[in-house]
């Protein structure tokens, strides 16, 4: 094992010593979909809430400083984290309404009187076209299929291997391309995709990048601007930290020039009846009153997670990893659905039980306490990809141990036994 | 074990020999329908007739479905409770069944009513497994009241507007 | 005084206790721009979270059942707490992307090739207009102003009179209306607007009507349903709930009929490559991984104020505003801006102090450890139909004393005198 | 007591009589600012000349302002630090006020730079009256920016594309 103390760590999460189903302890395996908390998160976030809780940017007493100074010093944090300057960082409430963030704001540059400068940059018409991959999360498809719809441009996108890689060598990308929208990790796969090689390719036609880090940055060192992107999107509650927040990176240059979402008070510059003019970002960007105590939630889940090392972390999840691929594969009748050796993978590890349906996997492995998740994990088309309606997903985080991965290969041995395929 | 109070034995016959499966002709109504978790879906067609009082009645109930244990189950024993009921009496049946399912365990299942089907009562202890039980059920319902309002003509649940 | 043990409860609020410059106890008069949490919504939030924590929706385990359940209910609580029924509240991170959602599903309407009933309902073009008033917060004016530049509609209002009041003569209403949109109670006058002469008018056109009710259901007993309003939004924060949750509510038959604002996971029905199709609301218009524990918080909100009662609230802070009123009146120099009588009247006291700027105002009152907000409350057309920049406002909550408001009007007192005013 | 640190007899005199006031002609560049948070604004006018040297000189600032005591005084003490002084000097002092005002309390000013502006050190205490002190100092550098690139025409701060 890693130089961790998985089990001093896992003291610092009240949940995971809790029993479910008839007093089983917990093997939390979902942490892909949404991650525990540290007690250091909920301390942060309840201290800030009992002393300097009062809305940001609006106040001129005392406890509105506090909380302006609380809420900037947790951007600064968090933008450090990911190789970001604090400009650059924008909070929404979820990863999704980053995506869908920049998406409207294209949108918006889009249609009716905007400014002409940033038609001429992120407008999209007819001739555009959208790239994105068959492994996106439905976050990272979505709003891209309705950015089409409402422009006129076209979704392409980068097929899948059978062996969970992206196809490169069918590269939809052209002089056509506007935007080219992936994710870093897969949700499902546990692909880690080329993310240079797709931003080289990207700037070759002048096409802005968009990369999904929700799967990346919980669980590994990531730099944005070493990456060399110019949007990326992450999750508060996958990565230690509170619901409700996430984070949406953007050049400070693009964020600049780019059209409002969201539009409401604290990102205005002067309101009239007759229109209005906008905030510099991050502010243009943050309209009504921000999820100020969330902030300073994942500042402190930040703050945890660099106090064990993100190298650590990853050195961690990759031998759990590598333990749940090695022995998964023992099991006769189980598919790994993604890459099944260790090169540019990460650890969420989706896999088929011959004759069982996942949601019967599921059903088993949760009568043993192991918590994993059954279906689509929000990528219906790379299940279809792989004819497949279903799968059973572990995912891992840094609280797991080994000794779990082999709760969840007993498990789906029990199932095997209990429909008779075993 | 808590497992086996939901998979009873009947539930693993069905789902192993479901009764009833394929698509068939002629149909007056179908439905597709899908679980948008899990991505399970079934297409159901239902073939009404009418009885000598004029009443119509269940015929044939044909599908094709993909799903889980859960879902294949309980829309084979659905075929059995409802081929040959009167359209009326089978609406009666649909309406004991969600009622039992979506009961979080606290709904007595009438078994005059709902015949084998009881078993799915263990279903209504986990509430993520209710859909799974209902998809062929709620598949049905929207066939007939498409079979009654004008027949034939596939269709998909209408959500998504 | 009303018979609430004022004192008792203000022990439920750790950060009334503590003290601010030098020593002074802190008097809070800015909850109208976010209110203090008891520490039953705290606890609430953290039980839930070293307990149930989990994606909702999602999951098949018992933790995500558990997470799933105690995030419906929390709808289901809000949802009664103002009349409505649990599948027309939508959550949102803030009020202020309530209102935004409303804005750009009525924009997604008259773009591309939506459906056509949505569209034959709710699309919007150069021959349509929606009409706000001259009071409305930022929140509720901005995505309005938007809206028209997108799709061309024209945005028209409601004056305000020197009293304060909506001009209900000069009515801007007409054939051509889609939609009326205003405060319920205005945040900086403190007036409550006739919402039912409004609605009638609305109706009489065929409008749709959305009530900001941010400043209304934090503070009297709200039932949406009896207004008749078509949408409403409120924020958690100003109502002794988390930041980061909001509520929309909007008519299940409306709702059902709207395309959706922000995609991504679970608002989904069926995704693939070429298009998707949406999920009943209100999963409809909740995109990617909820605010779960805000929820769960808010809803832990909502029975704190049940078990005070609504009209107990409603009574005590009318005693603090009128005491506000009487004694701020007594002060030469000082002018109220907005009504001066209670009827039709909530609890934002704003005034300006002839001489003495109104941040030099909050200045000597934050000097006292009086806690007030300066500037122009994010309703500047408002301020400029009274001819200034900005105003000191003070505004009330449950947990406020008559004590408090005699520290502020003591505290106005000594800024005429630091500034030789007095 | 700590309002006496912020509102020093200085600053309250300028306020009181702000020096340079009114806006006047000729002018090189004009720079409108606002405080979005007040609602506070002023509209600064600065006119250069050049000295034997051929250096840019500033000449006069005029201004029309509203606002709080903070920032009127500022604006008035800004227009006796630099109306005299070489555009370049000029900029050194309003770097050294900027650091001075948004340095926390934790920057000692430079009295032979910043003069009687030392008076505002107190202001970085409170962060939230920062801009306020800013507001016409930062009108004047925008002017300037202005007056070196295109000289004449109005303008207003260009965050709101
Ligand atoms: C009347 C009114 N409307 C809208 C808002 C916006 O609320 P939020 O910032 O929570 O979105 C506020 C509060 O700031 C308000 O007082
Ligand atoms: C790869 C990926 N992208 C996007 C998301 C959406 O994140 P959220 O639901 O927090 O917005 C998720 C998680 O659900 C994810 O795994």
């Amino acid at each position: 094992m890693s130089p961790l103390d998985v089990a001093k760590l896992r003291a610092d999460f009240p949940l995971l010593s809790r029993t479910v189903r008839d007093n089983r302890p917990l093997v939390y395996l979902d942490s892909g979909a949404t991650s525990q908390r540290p007690r250091q998160v909920l301390d942060a976030e309840r201290a800030f809430l009992e002393q300097h809780n009062a809305a940001v940017h609006r106040g001129a007493h005392q406890l509105a400083e506090e909380a302006t100074d609380a809420y900037e010093s947790a951007r600064a944090r968090i933008a450090a984290f990911v190789g970001a300057r604090p400009n650059e960082v924008v909070f929404t409430k979820n990863a999704t309404e980053g995506i869908n963030l920049v998406a409207y704001s294209l949108g918006n540059a889009s249609i009716g009187a905007v400014d002409a400068y940033a038609a001429a940059r992120f407008a999209l018409g007819p001739d555009d076209e959208i790239v994105v991959t068959e492994m996106e999360h439905h976050a990272n498809l979505v709003p891209w299929q309705e950015l089409c719809r409402r422009t006129g441009a076209t979704l392409r996108w980068f097929g899948v291997t059978s062996a969970g890689r992206l196809d490169l060598d069918d590269d939809p990308i052209s002089e056509h391309t506007k935007l080219v929208a992936f994710s870093h990790q897969s949700n499902v796969l546990g692909t880690v995709n080329p993310v240079k090689e797709l931003v080289a390719r990207a700037r070759a036609v002048g096409a802005l990048v968009l990369l999904d880090a929700c799967q990346s940055v919980p669980h590994s060192p990531v730099d944005l601007a070493e990456l060399g992107v110019d949007f990326a999107v992450f999750s508060g509650h996958k990565m230690l930290g509170p619901s409700g927040i996430g984070v949406l990176y953007g050049r400070a240059e693009l964020l600049a020039a780019m059209p409002p979402f969201l539009t409401g008070g604290s990102m205005i510059e002067l309101v009239r009846m007759e229109g209005s003019t906008y905030a510099p970002p991050p502010q243009r960007f943050e309209a009504g009153v921000p999820m100020t105590s969330q902030a300073v939630g994942l500042a402190a889940a930040v703050d945890y997670l660099n106090s064990i090392g993100m190298a650590t972390v990853a050195e961690h999840e990759r031998e759990l990893t590598e333990a749940a691929l090695v022995r998964l594969a023992d099991v006769p009748g189980v598919r790994i659905v993604g890459p099944t050796e260790l090169v540019s993978r990460g650890g969420a590890v989706s896999f088929l039980v011959e004759g069982v349906h996942a949601h019967d996997v599921g059903q088993v492995l949760d009568d043993r306490g192991v918590a994993v998740r059954v279906g689509h994990h929000c990528a219906w088309p790379l299940h279809r990809r792989f004819g497949v309606a279903a799968t059973v997903r572990a995912t891992f985080a840094v609280y797991n141990t080994l000794h779990e991965v082999d709760a969840l290969v007993d498990g789906v041995r029990a199932a095997q036994t209990f429909f008779g395929v075993g | 074990m808590r497992l086996s109070q939901m998979y009873q034995e009947i539930i693993l016959d069905h789902y192993r020999n479901p009764h009833g499966a394929g698509l068939r002709e002629p149909f007056d109504a179908e439905s597709f329908q899908i679980n948008p978790t899990c991505g399970d879906e079934v297409t159901l067609r239902v073939a009404l007739k009418r009885d000598s009082t004029g009443e119509p009645v269940v015929a044939d109930i044909s599908y094709y479905a993909l799903g889980c244990s859960i879902s294949q189950a309980a829309t084979s024993m659905l075929t059995d409770l409802v081929v040959g009921c009167t359209v009326a009496d089978s609406m009666h049946i649909v309406g004991a069944f969600k009622h039992m399912v979506q009961g979080r365990g606290a709904v007595e299942p009438d078994e005059d009513v709902l015949g084998d089907a009881v078993a799915f009562a263990g279903v209504a202890k986990y509430p993520a497994r209710v859909k799974c039980a209902l998809l062929g059920w709620m598949a049905y319902q929207d066939a007939v009241a498409r079979a009654v309002e004008a027949p034939a003509g596939p269709s998909q649940n209408g959500a998504g507007r």
